[in-house]
């Protein structure tokens, strides 16, 4: 009744390679059926179309997030064109209730088109110059009242299996829905970031009460009137929060690189060698494009194709897909695994 | 009960101090959850200021020590000389990496004041413990084995301070074991504590809970 | 000491397998044998210099210094790379005993494959030995090694897993913590580094390993390897020393109660008693 | 038995750490390491573990901190339930008989939670303590220790608090666990975690905890001119706004005051 | 074989009441919830655990053996419940002895060395803990609360028998579904001193001896040699006090302190709460006197044989 080749949680692979799934048909197949016909419903699944680790990162105005834009077939790389970014959530004082990209539904990149030359990442790079240029106590009043604006933007970076990821964005869509709804005819305080998070976490606790969990890591990323949110949720429904995030096999590849780049950058603002205490938007990309390329190194389930999501306070960018230019050079003079020369 | 290691129980501790050392074990032996001897000493004199602390596996801790007991004599013979601590360190770590796969189900523990010599005339106190095949750590603070590991871990990176005076050191050593074993189903039943100076050992029994 | 090693065929040298059958025995009856102590740990190497740098080639070892019996810190600063020859070290991870042993026979081997040719030593002729040596043993000796030193070939690196596999790489690392060191080492790498930066680029990937990985913890040693000097700079970084204790834990004597005491003084006390002439006394030496 | 249902979905997971909880004559104090990790992963360094739940008790949760959080959580509501049906908060002797009870309806899909309460008892104004096991088994006591390092550190309180196997000075009466200063405790508490963190990988990053007084009692051993040299070097006290507690406040107890301790641990 | 138990058992107790089904959020704010109910609020009338909430695994028994140690000694277990006892109660012509060491254990971890393992019912009634602590502390208490009810209903109070019985009935409902619970219910009724043995298998006997616990074969040796049914008052409360102190002393899994009570006609009586190791080491002293005095009076000249121990 059960598949018996399932490998415990898809994005705890060793190093040493063991790993496997079949991708034989005719397994999932049965499996499937079991789980539509079997009288007992089938409480038992391992994931099938998958997406690797994701990353999260707290920098200067918000949060940024990265995912490669592969789905995996068990080792086969499947879908090459997948976004795993999902701006799920966008309310600001000016449009309440919309996304900087077109809709929250978007899935295959052809739908989502998003465009590299976008407005956002200039309004929020003007909004930070006037927040660190013109502030004078005559401000502290127009602070006050950008508290109470409404804008709020929250973005999810998913790994794992994407028709649970896909199941995940229609309750949710519910949840906006019904939100935007709701603000349309009231005075409707936005959704924060942290209140969408725990709407997430209780629905994944839940399902894993119910043993039958949706085998996702999230990383959820947001900022609300200026303030950043960055959390965690997986198919446990294990929650954390910390400045730094990453899933799976990027919690051991990219999670040193991010908390040793974080943690720099807060020393040397401490010190007083740099302004504030997080990265820059520059410093916090580079970060994660440095990130992205140790991972297509090292993860043999990653993709050299990937995309940022931008979360400040204007909105949620997400970037075109991009690549990193990678290094084989030093390859080309090894010869052999031993003693061999030439 | 997972293992022969957790069959009699009984733990030892071994801490250094200003030019001295001193080694404690419990004195329980038990089969399983029943006590049956409450003066089964684990810990062992190898010369006049070396001891030797094998908690585990009762049968093994009696095969081991009469091995060491041949070993060392052999050593006395053809050397005509007494063993040092560290010597005698790895001649036991290779006695039980001899046995890597299928081990003495022992984890010692070594303490003792090298004889002044002509290389080292001012020798340092010496301890070190070893898991069961063999690999030897050598802190300058303290080292524990047995049952009640875990609980005098905890209480030893508590209790421990350096330089102790031998009568300062037989109070923290057997305040950290009496503190441990009262946490251990399967140590306790009373205490021994040897504390090795330069000029004397002082051998005390502990009055320990005895349930 | 009646069945002997499989491999040594009974020779006297090798392991001993006379407690196995009854170990069996007993874990089959209680229920699991106990695990063998093995280390969680960050070890890398890395080659520097060489090409047309100008700078003199060379390797640099680095590991942390944390042995961890399960969640429990056995060891706080024990020392992971071991000495092979003079030019070749090697970092161990995995089983801690395994380790220091297979370090210690290749090392000796070394030595004796040295005197009998009357040549210096290579270092793929340690890396065999020692992956020949775990091979035999299909990965029941659980060394994972990696080694590297200057011959007069040149500058070598290897990892050596357990089972006897081996791989050559400009940079690698191994442990519980090769994976957060790994990361720095695949941002960061460059060839021809010279000494310093392949010192700082060791100590910032063990310390990647000693942060983030819980297998891996305490302080930082390095090792460099130049065709005519090693140094062992050990305990480099002490990122992790314990501070002061806020209270004083000495305790009153008296304070535990003791039932028996024994003291035996080691101070032989001797009278001497001049017998014949004062010569003979001169002569009685009791040291 | 175990092997048969080997590949199903395993509902739990640990994620270090421990707790430790230390009742006084008119003062309680709780904390817990703040690290979160799952096998030899650090998830987070900074994760709370110890949640106030009224102006006068503080639980600390450890284990699976998923079950942990969701516990956490539900308790809080029934406490705010109680709070509407009766206008006051509820005493710690009562929250400790609904814990038991909230675990107990979990018996046969256990809660892997160990929980520690510790506050200020209603009636007297004594600190106390108490602790449970994951499905609802409690005691009131001294002290308690709980976790991934309760072995490491359950002893050396026995020794420190309980004064275990201490002979009296001749002449002076038999020691009394309730008659520790409030500044001792905070450095045994501050010592054994910095002991803890030294032996167990799951166990670091930062200390922090509550300290309550009973109603009336002085802050002037924990806040002011007088602590320097008194409380442990690099611990933060900061006073807590009932307001920012996230209980309820309108109906908070008199008097009790709760202090937020906070101390840097070892990070590797 | 509990499976097999298990899936004979037609109307497991759980599901009578779960409505929950697709809550997401187990249970809904009833007025139970709201108010007090001495914060059994979660209870049905029957106490059965409303809502008790079950895993959703083909053979929830087998989940719970393999997630904690609770009916399996499995010690791979992540879940560690307190474990290990020695408690013992005897009926005799003064009443009803009832006498416990306070030592629970997690593997070879003392958990604790100070539980109360009698649980004081109500005035005329005691209930001994032995195997899962929580099980015995929460159907123990909520005993109480029945035989209260019982109180009110008839104006009268609870017979023992009855008493046992309701708790008997209890466990049974759970029947193989992993509770563990061996208890001595002890109380003085109409019918004099009382005393059933109640475990989570659902036996109920009624008997003058008991010790329950997984030292009760060394109290079992120090009772039967000592016992009988005209013991003085001083007599029988020592007999039990020495009972638990060879059981603390022998089993691993017992000890730390002795709390001993005496049931009589007007309730019953705490008798004090002693350490094991002390008392053990008191009889030695004793034994030590006694030996003494018998070879100074036959004259010998004190020779001190071989100890034994």
């Amino acid at each position: 009744m059960y598949n018996s080749h399932g490998h415990g949680h898809f994005y705890s692979r060793s190093s040493s390679g063991e790993y496997g799934y079949g991708y034989d048909v005719g397994q999932a197949g049965r499996d499937f059926l079991n789980g539509g016909m079997g009288g007992e419903k089938q409480v038992t699944q391992q994931p099938l179309v998958t997406g690797t680790s994701v990353l999260g990162l707290k920098y200067a105005d918000g949060i940024m997030l990265a995912a490669d834009n592969l789905a995996s077939y068990g080792s086969l790389a499947r879908f090459k064109d997948i976004q795993r970014l999902y701006p799920l959530y966008s309310s600001s004082a000016a449009h309440p209730g919309q996304t900087s990209q077109s809709t929250a539904g978007a899935g295959v990149l052809s739908e989502s088109a998003p465009n590299p030359s976008n407005s956002a990442k200039t309004e929020s790079e003007v909004m930070a110059d006037k927040e660190s240029k013109e502030k004078d106590p005559k401000d502290e009043k127009k602070d006050e009242k950008k508290a109470q604006s409404r804008s709020s933007h929250t973005c999810l970076a998913v790994a794992g299996d994407m028709s649970d990821f896909q199941y995940l964005k229609k309750i949710l869509e519910g949840v906006v829905t019904k939100e935007r709804a709701q603000s349309t005819t009231d005075a409707h305080p936005a959704l924060a970031p942290e209140q969408i998070y725990e709407y997430l976490s209780n629905v994944m606790y839940a399902r894993r009460s119910k043993m039958n969990p949706l085998w996702n890591a999230i990383v959820l990323g947001g900022v609300k009137d200026g303030k950043s949110f960055l959390g965690y949720i997986d198919l446990l429904g294990t929650t954390y929060q910390a400045p730094t995030l990453a899933t799976g096999f990027a919690s051991h590849f990219a999670q040193p690189l991010l908390r040793e780049a974080y943690e720099e950058r807060e020393a040397a603002g401490k010190r007083g060698e740099k302004e504030g205490l997080l990265l820059s938007r520059e410093e916090a990309e580079a970060v994660l494009d440095n990130c992205m390329k140790v991972l297509f190194y090292r993860d043999a389930r990653s993709l050299n194709k990937y995309q940022i999501a931008t979360i400040t306070d204007a909105g949620i960018d997400i970037s075109a897909s991009r690549e990193n230019q990678t290094e084989w050079k030093f390859a080309e003079g090894l010869r052999g695994y031993g003693p061999q020369k030439q | 009960m997972g293992s022969p290691m957790e069959m009699n129980g009984g733990s030892v501790i071994a801490m250094t101090g200003k030019d001295c050392v001193a080694i404690a074990s419990d004195l329980r032996l038990g089969q399983q959850a029943v006590g049956l001897s409450a003066d089964f000493e684990k810990v062992f004199p190898i010369n006049n200021q070396l001891y030797v602390g094998l908690p585990g596996f009762a049968t093994d801790t009696y095969t081991l020590r009469e091995h060491l007991r041949f070993r060392v004599n052999m050593y006395r013979m053809k050397e005509e000389r007494e063993i040092t601590p560290k010597t005698f360190a790895h001649l036991l770590s290779s006695t039980l990496y001899e046995k890597r796969f299928g081990p003495y189900f022992i984890e010692p523990v070594i303490a003792g004041i090298p004889a002044p010599s002509a290389i080292d005339p001012d020798p340092k106190p010496f301890i070190c413990n070893m898991d069961t095949i063999g690999c030897i750590t050598t802190p300058k603070d303290f080292v524990v084995a047995g049952t009640a590991t875990d609980k005098l871990y905890g209480v030893a990176e508590g209790l421990w301070e350096p330089d102790l005076e031998p009568e300062d050191l037989f109070e923290t050593i057997s305040q950290t074991l009496l503190a441990a074993v009262d946490r251990d189903c399967i140590s306790g039943w009373g205490a021994v504590v040897h504390v090795i100076t330069k000029d004397k050992i002082i051998t005390r029994h502990l009055k320990g809970r005895m349930d | 000491m009646s069945v002997k090693d499989p491999i040594t065929g009974g020779s006297g040298i090798g392991f001993d397998f006379s407690n196995h059958a009854r170990n069996q025995h007993l874990g089959a009856r209680m229920g699991g044998l106990p695990k063998a102590t093995s280390t969680g740990t960050t070890i890398v190497g890395v080659k520097f210099g060489g090409g047309d740098s100008g700078v003199e080639e060379g390797v640099c070892l680095g590991a942390d210094t944390r042995a961890t019996g399960g969640p429990i810190v056995a060891d706080k600063n024990c020392e992971k790379i071991h000495y092979i020859a003079d030019h070749i070290r090697c970092c161990g991870a995995g089983t801690a005993a395994d380790t220091e042993f297979v370090t210690n026979l290749i090392s000796s081997n070394i030595e004796l494959h040295a005197l009998s040719t009357g040549r210096k030593p290579q270092v793929v002729t340690a890396m065999t030995m020692l992956k020949q040596y775990l091979f035999q043993y299909q990965g029941h000796v659980g060394a994972y090694l990696v080694i590297g030193g200057v011959d007069n070939t040149g500058s070598h690196l290897f990892t050596v897993a357990a089972h006897g596999s081996t791989d050559k790489l400009p940079y690698v690392t191994m442990g519980s913590g090769s994976m957060a060191a790994m990361a720095v080492f695949e941002s960061s790498f460059k060839e021809h580094m010279t000494r310093q930066e392949a010192i700082d680029l060791v100590a910032r990937a063990i310390r990647s390993g000693v942060f983030n990985d819980l297998g891996s913890g305490s302080n930082v040693d390095v090792c460099i390897i130049k065709k005519d000097k090693t140094e062992m700079l050990r305990n480099y970084e002490m990122p992790n020393e314990r501070g002061e204790k806020t209270r004083q834990y000495k305790f009153r004597r008296g304070t535990t109660a003791w039932t028996k005491e024994d003291v035996r003084s080691l101070v032989v006390s001797e009278t001497t008693t001049p017998v014949a002439a004062p010569l003979a006394a001169e002569a009685m030496d009791i040291s | 038995m175990p092997e048969a249902i080997q590949h199903r979905f395993d509902p739990y997971s640990s994620n270090g750490g421990s707790i430790l909880a230390i009742a006084g004559k008119d003062f309680a104090v709780v904390a817990g390491d703040t690290r979160q990790s799952e096998g030899y992963s650090i998830q987070s360094r900074y994760q709370k573990k110890v949640f106030p739940l009224t102006s006068k008790a503080i639980l600390a949760v450890n284990g699976f901190a998923a079950d942990g959080n969701n516990f956490v959580k539900r308790v809080k509501q029934r406490l705010e339930w109680y709070t509407h049906a009766h206008n006051k908060e509820m005493p710690i002797k009562s929250i400790a008989r609904l814990i038991q009870t909230m675990l107990y309806a979990r018996r046969m899909f256990p809660y892997y939670v160990y929980n520690v309460l510790a506050g200020i008892e209603e009636d007297d104004g004594t600190g106390a303590v108490y602790s449970f096991d994951p499905v609802g088994s409690y005691e009131r006591e001294t002290c308690r220790a709980a976790g991934a390092a309760q072995s490491l550190l359950q002893p050396f309180l026995d020794n420190q608090i309980y004064f275990r196997n201490h002979t009296p000075a001749p002449g002076q009466p038999p020691f009394d666990p309730s008659t520790h200063p409030l500044s001792t405790v905070l450095s045994i508490l501050v010592d054994s975690f910095s002991s803890a963190t030294e032996r167990h990988i799951e166990v670091g990053d930062f200390l922090e905890g509550y300290v309550i007084l009973s109603p009336g009692r002085t802050s002037d051993d924990l806040i002011g001119e007088g602590v320097k040299g008194v409380l442990p070097e690099g611990m933060t006290v900061e006073e807590q706004d009932p307001e920012d507690l996230d209980v309820q406040s309108a109906v908070a107890g008199k008097g009790c005051r709760v202090f937020l301790v906070r101390k840097e641990l070892k990070r590797d | 074989m509990e499976s097999l138990v298990a899936s004979l058992n037609s109307r497991p107790p759980h599901l009578l009441h779960d409505n929950a089904e697709e809550n997401e959020y187990e249970g809904d704010a009833s007025l139970a919830q709201w108010g007090s109910s001495g914060g059994f609020g979660n209870l049905m009338g029957n106490g059965v655990v409303r809502g008790m909430e079950m895993p959703r695994v083909p053979d929830p028994t087998a989940f719970l053996s393999h997630h904690t140690d609770s009916i399996s000694s499995n010690s791979q277990a992540k879940i560690k419940l307190a474990h290990g006892t020695t408690t013992l109660a005897f009926r005799f012509r003064g009443g009803i002895i009832v006498s416990v060491d306070s030592r629970a254990s997690a593997g070879s971890y003392i958990a604790s060395g100070t539980v109360k393992k009698v649980i004081e019912i109500n005035k005329y009634l005691l209930g001994t803990m032995a195997g899962g602590a929580a099980d015995c502390q929460y159907w123990e208490t909520y005993l109480g609360m029945q035989c209260r009810m019982h109180e009110l209903r008839n104006k009268e109070r609870i017979s023992v028998a009855a008493a046992s019985k309701i708790l008997a009935n209890i466990v049974y409902e759970y029947k193989g579904r992993g509770l563990s619970m061996g208890t001595m219910i002890c109380g003085w009724d109409k019918t004099g001193p009382a005393l059933f043995y109640v475990d989570s298998d659902g036996t109920r006997l009624k008997g003058d001896i008991f010790s329950v616990g997984s030292g009760s074969t060394f109290a079992y040796g120090v009772l039967d040699q000592g016992y009988h049914w005209d013991l003085t008052d001083e007599e029988a409360q020592e007999l039990g006090r020495r009972s638990i102190v060879a059981a603390g002393h022998r089993d691993g899994y017992s000890g730390n302190t002795n709390n001993l009570y005496h049931v009589r006609e007007n309730g019953w009586e705490f008798l004090g709460n002693l350490d094991i190791s002390d008392l053990w080491y008191k009889y030695e002293e004793e034994k030590k006197t006694a030996r003494k005095e018998k070879s100074e009076a036959a004259g010998t000249g004190g020779v001190e044989s071989m100890q034994v121990e």
